[in-house]
């Protein structure tokens, strides 16, 4: 929904130089143009009557105020009913834009993004990271490609202090904690006619490790920047990166050119996890070992043996039980396993692994096949296992994401 | 405020007493310091809010760490403890009782037997829970040395529980300090039936560290 | 005019009975004396000044930080699209930046602490509300004066802690002291400690004011004046009295909490050890929310009083305002999540959204009384009433730039933003320093006995209203814009508003000097000032300028209501010079006499 | 002037002592006495209280081991804080007269309760409603935060960092061959119980030094090597076998210097070799957690004694006259440890 009012006007420009790109953010530009014109309308209505008070009524020689009313009851209720009303309209407004940055549609990509004092790093479903680099403001920073007209969900953690992960043209912003996920999503369109094309500036060419060059020449291209939102020490301001949108097929070119011999995609270096430090416990075809078998575990009910039980077993449990073994032992078992130090990426590996031996519909999430034959349709390239009745764009009609377990 | 006016009359010090003069009688000043003292009794109150707090919040979230941790305490302690705390409240209300009836020594033996008891709490802490504690492992945080933990967030009880009652042993300090205070003064005859205000002031704050333990005591001791 | 005697037994605190009916600013023998009589006295008006003083010279401190903030800000080291390094002011080039950012980080948070901790928490109610909240109530001194002085050595000695942790090279950590980095930035340093320990210290400080200030209300009040005869102003601390009393202990907590995490690695925060940074919020923000009324409300005191004072006339819906103050106070304890938006669960952010816009009410009923006030008045224009008209034209925009803010959606995108601090600058200093400024210019001559200069007060006024704006309303802009706070350099695209709002500050730092020299030139040569210069009916107008040591020769008892121009002569005043309408006068056919104790009514 | 109607000079207008109304008239409030016999009840209600609240800590996990079956946590926590909210209620109303006193002060603290209410309640409304959108919001999901100084000894769990830190204390020879001896002399007394006259009184004495030499406190406090730990156990044997002779019980005194004299014999060499340092910490834990409920550090009550035993006599198995067969190595250690911790954690 866009509104003439907010329609590139001259105020809109002034506050926002250019439209939010997403959906969600030109709804955030016309809740806030708005808010805007009200608060323009009251401020000059009390400005106006102030004013016009202080000059006609201004102290005179030997005139003392006249009497006058000390208050008038159905005035103060009308001043006060009215105003409330209104706040009640505009916090509803703000609820339904704010759940729909916050609920991301179910076909969505799920891409991890981890922050640290004081950089971004994005790791894409190959396992690969950015090579790109660009300039924002001081600093050097990552160029992170992402798929226009497709919807991606951001799972951000931080690995030291909170940071904040802001994209001023997406009008969104969450915070990046230590201790926990959070989750950012946007479907930012692909580049329009008119907008940048590689290849890339000379420098920018040099910074990128590996020579794309020739290949994406002419794709075009659109750049966000990222801000770090939530103070976190010195290189603060220098914690910037860059989303740049191509089209979908540019991408997973891309996505096959920085892909280097040592980074898997997560499935691979979970088997690999998998054969090296689990399988000595944990079967795969359901036999009980040492520990329980992974087969039919991810998504399903799980109960413990201090009598606790989860109604699915999640990224979670599956963290917390590699992290510390003995918290929440699997009814039936012992506290044997010894802790395993896993990094960060294996640990994810290790989760997409036993989706993959699950057979729990939650198990399943939008997998990137790179030799799959191009979609138009970004939403057509969701495994038919995901829950169906989203729309492409997503955002408008808030639906179940995939990990969402049943309730 | 007690101000008084040194005269050589027999009259004993308290019946001399002359209220401060932005009061308009010694009854609303005496009102007023009360009431003053029920605000700071508030505060106080929200101060350990902040621990309660987050100890609602970790037990909620890791109530595996909390049983576990409360099965280490020994609930023998913290009834003692209970025990001689509600018996100095006793003779605290009592010592103020005597004032009131200007039996000077009682309240003076009262209070006294306040002080042992506040002296009793603290070294049943210190012998039996801090220091054996502390010994093995059992510490709060990063300090944390107790091999036999099974849940990952113990460190994070003991965090809670030294938290809590360290700051619990402070306001005990500092009771026991009005409390030696009051007695002194008593000696000397400041107080009586017509001015007791101080008694009055630091029962209450006495009282006070005597609910808080009420809270403490089955919250980190009994409840698993 | 009439008064009966009261009983006057011996103050307890004053040792030269001899003095008891002279001014109080009257010299006590030689230079030490004085100094002896000032520092160990429990007189609320001499706590008042020193309070004034000290905060004036701390907001002082935490301008010039401002200002080095804002001169950092004019040009930093980026680099251009052509690759050109600039920015000389901290920073040589782009290798050594982080000593320049290191800096610049310090600098805001020094800025941030001393505002918020030092001046603008106290700024009202410990100095104008010691000096008045007696006078106001007709009472001798407040409930518990030498408490009062060791309120002030407690401010004192907090602030010694925060200038100690600056002088062993400031912190870094931003006023809100965010864990985790909070806890690990400057490991093994004491002066984070130093900084968290100075604003527990402060914590205290207040918490006594907050409680002398409510058992004054209940206890003291003049014989006569009921709960609703009392001024505005006294409504408005007696709220905020409430809040401080109830919300700091928490921040005391937290933040001993903090120093424990520091020294002990406690965990309670810190992830490592399954603690949380965001209850850390909610503990900070649990006090830090509230505490922005207790900095707002006194101000709308001031301003309820000045504006009718000044336009001779009675204020309009008296009771609705006296309960706003209280609504606010009491809905202030339920809405510190909207500082929260971004790391709060979906549940929590949409409840504490609704509650937010609660607020909005009563800040909104206050703001329509105070224009419905102006109608048939009687309009002083001099420097209080231009400073109540800069408060209700940038207050109205601190308020309405509140709503984005509050509303969810465009909050996540406003959130961290310099539209957040240019929202909370026209909100604390916009309101409350603007109603000091008011409330100084308004009771200057009752509390030094010296007019000012009307003119340059009004050219100060002037010049701080415009340099005020500038520096602002630009950083509205950067903020939806996309410029987050707390960044010590940006890309180009920002520059040219950063320059405009470097400037406006300047323009801002001049007009606050023009008033330092007002103060100055009217404390040495300004003229006598009369008992009553604005013709208030309050009680402190009754009292000599300066007032004497007891502030009044007798007990008043009060008979009229605080605003009730339009039948009372004022106080000092000749019902000549206050011809009253036939219609208003009393059955006799006299003029009301304020608190004379005729019985007619 | 003073007319009649002045309300200073005439108290029916004006009362001095309550300028605003506030008290009700006649004897003041504030200045009311409470006498002994009202205190001294109250203080027996709260130490009524205050046992029963005890009492029913103690039931109820009384009723989890007897029958066997787990309580909704609720019900301990809502008996334990309402016992504690009227004990609460009896100090403000009698101790602290707020039910004499001014009012306005009973109306200040239920506010100061309410200010705290809804500081727990908000504060946990953002908590515990993290996961209703994505469950991978909620919770802690991984160590670190704060980054290497905060977390544990090389980027592992505290507690994990603690129990490594022991479990290589225990495995230096010198405290191997000290737990070793306190096992055997554990197994002893297992032997001992069901020798005939005097076999009682024996294990007591034997088991009661198997757990003085196994007390945390000991092995927390051993610093260096022990010279001839079996030495120094049959040496303290010898002593305590003196004991009951002098004491008359002859029976027992020989069974306990039997053991004394077959210590010495002991096969250190093998007995170290096939000493299992997991099941070894198994035991201690369960000694610990066992100890830990009843008091500091011993282990007391019967089902801990005898997990202590299934711990230590699989760990080390000895056949009469005391000489050590390598019997199950780490392995089934590790399975028994494995009991022993489910042991413990279906106590809680």
């Amino acid at each position: 929904m866009t509104t003439l009012l907010a329609e590139e006007g001259f105020f809109h420009r002034l506050f926002f130089l250019r439209r939010g790109v997403t959906e969600n953010a030109s709804d955030t530009d016309d809740l806030y143009m708005w808010l805007w014109w009200f608060c323009v309308a009251w401020f000059v209505f009390l400005m106006v009557l102030m004013t016009y008070f202080v000059v006609k009524y201004r102290r005179r020689k030997g005139r003392i105020a006249p009497v006058s009313a000390s208050h008038n009851t159905p005035l103060e209720v009308a001043w006060t009913v009215i105003p409330t009303l209104m706040l009640v309209y505009i916090f509803f407004q703000g609820f339904r834009g704010y759940m729909d940055k916050m609920v991301s549609p179910g076909n969505a990509i799920e891409l991890n993004l981890t922050a640290q004092q004081w950089s971004w790093t994005l790791m894409y479903p190959n396992g690969a990271e950015t090579t790109t680099t660009k300039r924002v403001g001081a600093m050097e920073s990552p160029v992170f490609y992402v798929p226009g007209d497709t919807p991606i969900r951001l799972k951000m953690n931080s690995r030291d202090v909170s940071h904040g992960f802001w994209v001023p043209d997406f009008r969104h912003k969450q915070d990046v904690l230590p201790n926990r996920y959070m989750s950012v999503w946007f479907n930012c369109p692909s580049p329009q006619k008119g907008a940048k094309t590689h290849p890339l500036t000379r420098e920018e060419g040099k910074a990128s490790g590996v020579d794309f060059f020739e290949d994406l020449k002419g794709v075009p291209f659109e750049d966000h920047v990222v801000y770090c939102s939530e103070y976190c020490g010195d290189r603060h301001s220098e914690m910037a990166a860059t989303l740049r949108s191509v089209p979908y097929e540019a991408w997973k070119k891309w996505l096959s050119y920085i892909e280097s011999p040592d980074d898997k995609p997560l499935l691979e270096i979970g088997k690999l996890v998998y054969t090296t430090k689990c399988a000595s416990c944990h079967s795969l075809d359901g036999s009980v070992g040492t520990g329980p078998t992974w087969k039919d575990k991810y998504g399903f009910p799980q109960e413990f043996t201090n009598g606790s039980s989860i109604p699915a077993v999640d990224d979670d449990y599956i963290r917390e039980s590699i992290l510390y073994p003995t918290k929440r032992i699997v009814k039936g078992f012992g506290p044997n396993m010894a802790l395993i130090p896993l990094k960060d990426r294996q640990m994810l590996a290790v989760i997409e692994f036993m989706k993959s031996v699950s057979s729990h519909p939650s198990a399943k999430t939008r997998t990137i096949d790179l030799n799959a034959p191009v979609s138009p349709v970004p939403g057509s390239a969701a495994s038919p296992m995901s829950p169906a009745g989203t729309a492409p764009g997503g955002g408008t009609a808030p639906s179940k994401p995939p990990i969402e377990s049943p309730k | 405020m007690s101000t008084l006016t040194p005269t050589s009359s027999p009259k004993p010090l308290w019946a001399k007493y002359v209220h401060a003069s932005h009061f308009r009688t010694a009854a609303e000043e005496f009102d007023a310091s009360k009431f003053g003292f029920w605000l700071f009794l508030t505060t106080e109150v929200l101060l350990f809010g902040g621990i309660f707090c987050g100890y609602f919040i970790f037990r909620t979230l890791y109530p595996e760490a909390w049983r576990e941790g409360s099965h280490l305490l020994d609930w023998r302690f913290g009834g003692g403890n209970t025990v001689v705390l509600l018996v100095s409240s006793y003779t605290m209300a009592m010592s103020i009782y005597c004032i009131q009836k200007n039996q000077q020594l009682r309240a003076q033996i009262n209070l006294v037997i306040t002080l042992l008891c506040g002296a009793a709490f603290l070294y049943i802490k210190l012998a039996y829970e801090y220091i054996p504690k502390w010994s093995v492992g059992k510490r709060p945080g990063m300090l944390f040395d107790y091999p036999f933990a099974e849940s990952p967030h113990l460190p994070l009880w003991w965090s809670i529980y030294y938290c809590g009652t360290s700051i619990h042993a402070a306001h005990v300090i500092i009771g026991m300090i009005l409390i030696a205070r009051v007695l002194y003064r008593t000696t000397k005859g400041h107080y009586g039936p017509t001015h007791y205000t101080m008694v009055e002031i630091t029962g209450l704050y006495w009282h006070l560290v005597d609910l808080i333990w009420i809270f403490l005591f089955p919250l980190l001791y009994l409840i698993h | 005019m009439a008064y009966t005697a009261e009983n006057l037994t011996p103050h307890p605190h004053d040792a030269h009975g001899h003095h008891a009916h002279a001014s109080y600013l009257e010299p006590k023998g030689g230079v030490i004396a004085t100094i002896w009589d000032w520092a160990t006295t429990v007189d609320h008006k001499k706590i008042g000044v020193m309070y004034l003083f000290t905060i004036l010279f701390m907001f002082f401190l935490g301008g010039v930080a401002a200002m080095a903030v804002r001169i950092e800000l004019l040009d930093p080291v980026r680099i251009s699209a052509t690759g050109v390094i600039s920015g000389q002011f901290f920073k040589a080039d782009a290798s050594n930046i982080n000593i320049g950012n290191n800096f610049y980080n310090r600098l805001f948070t020094l800025h941030g602490a001393i505002m918020v901790f030092m001046v603008i928490v106290p700024s009202i109610p410990a100095s104008l509300g010691n000096f008045f909240l007696p006078l106001m109530l007709g009472a001798k001194d407040v409930a518990f004066p030498r408490l009062n002085l060791l309120s002030w050595y407690i401010y004192v000695f907090g602030s010694i802690f925060a200038v100690c942790s600056i002088i062993l090279g400031g912190v870094d950590t931003g006023w809100t002291f965010y864990t985790p980095y909070s806890t690990t930035t400057d490991a093994e340093h004491p002066k984070v400690v130093l900084m968290v320990l100075a604003a527990f210290i402060l914590g205290f400080s207040s918490i006594l004011t907050g409680l002398n200030f409510i058992v004054t209300v209940h206890k003291l009040r003049a014989p006569g004046m009921g709960w609703f005869d009392m001024p505005l102003f006294i409504w408005a601390i007696y709220s905020s009295a409430i809040i401080q009393v109830l919300a700091t202990p928490v921040i005391g907590i937290t933040l001993l909490l903090l120093t424990f995490e520091r020294i002990f690695r406690i965990g309670i925060f810190d992830p490592a050890l399954g603690g949380d940074p965001v209850l850390y919020q909610h503990f900070f923000w649990f006090y830090s929310h509230p505490v922005v009324y207790v900095m707002i409300l006194p101000g709308m005191g001031i301003i309820s009083d000045v504006l009718a004072v000044q336009s001779h006339k009675k204020i309009f819906g008296y009771r609705a305002i006296a309960f706003a103050s209280l609504g606010i106070a009491a809905v202030s304890f339920i809405v510190w999540g909207h500082h929260m938006f971004t790391s709060m669960s979906e549940l929590a952010s949409t409840v504490f959204s609704a509650l937010t816009f609660l607020v909005a009410i009563p800040t909104a009923v206050k703001v329509f009384n105070w224009i419905a006030t102006l109608y048939k008045g009687s309009i002083a224009m001099n420097t209080p009433m231009l400073y109540a008209l800069i408060f209700l034209f940038l207050f109205s925009i601190g308020g309405l730039t509140g709503l984005p803010l509050g509303a969810l959606s465009t909050d996540l995108h406003l959130h961290h933003s310099y539209f957040v601090v240019a929202h909370f600058h026209y909100v604390m200093m916009g309101g409350t320093i603007m109603a000091l400024m008011a409330g100084i210019h308004h009771w200057w001559p009752k509390m030094f006995g010296k007019m000012y200069n009307e003119m340059w007060g009004m050219v100060g006024a002037m010049l701080v209203f415009i340099g005020f704006n500038i520096t602002f309303l630009s950083q509205f802009l950067l903020g939806t814009q996309g410029m987050p706070r707390r960044y010590a350099s940006y890309v180009d695209e920002f520059q040219f508003l950063h320059v405009v709002s470097t400037v406006g500050s300047w323009v801002l730092f001049l007009g606050f000097v023009v008033h330092f020299f007002t103060f100055v030139t009217s404390l040495a040569m300004g003229k006598k000032a009369p008992a009553n210069p604005w013709g208030g009916l309050t009680l402190e107008w009754v009292a000599a300028s300066p007032p004497i040591e007891h502030n009044f020769e007798h007990e008043p008892i009060v008979k009229s209501g605080p605003y009730d121009f339009d039948t009372t002569v004022p106080p000092h005043w000749d019902p000549k010079d206050y011809p009253i309408p036939a219609a208003n006068l009393t059955a006799g056919g006299r003029p009301k006499m304020a608190h004379s104790p005729d019985k007619e009514r | 002037m003073s007319n009649a109607a002045d309300p200073i000079t005439n108290p029916e207008v004006f009362d001095e002592t309550d300028p605003h109304g506030q008290h009700h008239h006649g004897q003041h409030r504030s200045h009311v006495i409470v006498g002994p016999a009202i205190l001294r009840t109250i203080l027996v209600f709260l130490l009524f209280f205050t046992a029963l609240t005890v009492a029913t800590a103690q039931l109820e996990v009384w009723v989890e081991h007897t029958f066997n079956m787990t309580l909704p946590w609720w019900v301990n926590v809502f008996v334990a804080m309402s016992i504690a909210v009227v004990k609460t209620i009896l100090v403000m109303a009698f101790f602290m007269q707020l039910k004499y006193d001014n009012p306005l002060n009973t109306v200040l603290m239920l506010f100061c309760f309410f200010a705290l209410g809804l500081f727990l309640l908000f504060t946990g409304l953002d908590l515990f409603s993290r996961g209703i959108v994505y469950d991978f919001k909620a919770g802690p999901v991984i160590m670190g935060g704060t980054g290497k100084g905060v977390v544990g000894a090389n980027d592992l769990p505290v507690t994990t960092a603690a129990k490594m830190k022991f479990m290589q204390k225990i495995a230096e020879p010198d405290m191997k061959s000290y737990l070793i001896i306190a096992q055997a002399i554990e197994h002893a007394a297992i032997a001992a119980e069901h020798k005939g006259e005097g076999g009682v009184a024996a294990a007591k004495v034997l088991s009661a030094h198997s757990h003085h030499m196994m007390d945390l406190h000991r092995i927390h406090a051993l610093h260096g090597p022990i010279s001839a730990p079996a030495a120094a156990a049959a040496r303290e044997l010898e002593e305590d076998a003196g004991k009951l002779r002098a004491s008359g019980k002859t029976a027992a005194a020989d069974i306990v210097a039997g053991v004394a004299k077959s210590l010495t014999g002991i096969d250190m060499k093998e007995a170290v070799a096939s000493y299992s340092v997991e099941a070894t910490f198994a035991a201690l834990a369960a000694v610990a957690h066992g100890g830990g409920h009843v008091h500091g550090g011993h282990a007391a009550n019967s089902a801990d004694k005898s997990r202590t035993r299934s711990g230590l006599t699989n760990a080390l198995d000895l056949e009469g006259g005391g000489r050590v067969v390598p019997h199950r190595g780490a392995a089934g250690g590790h399975a028994e440890s494995k009991g022993n911790a489910e042991g413990t954690g279906e106590r809680h």
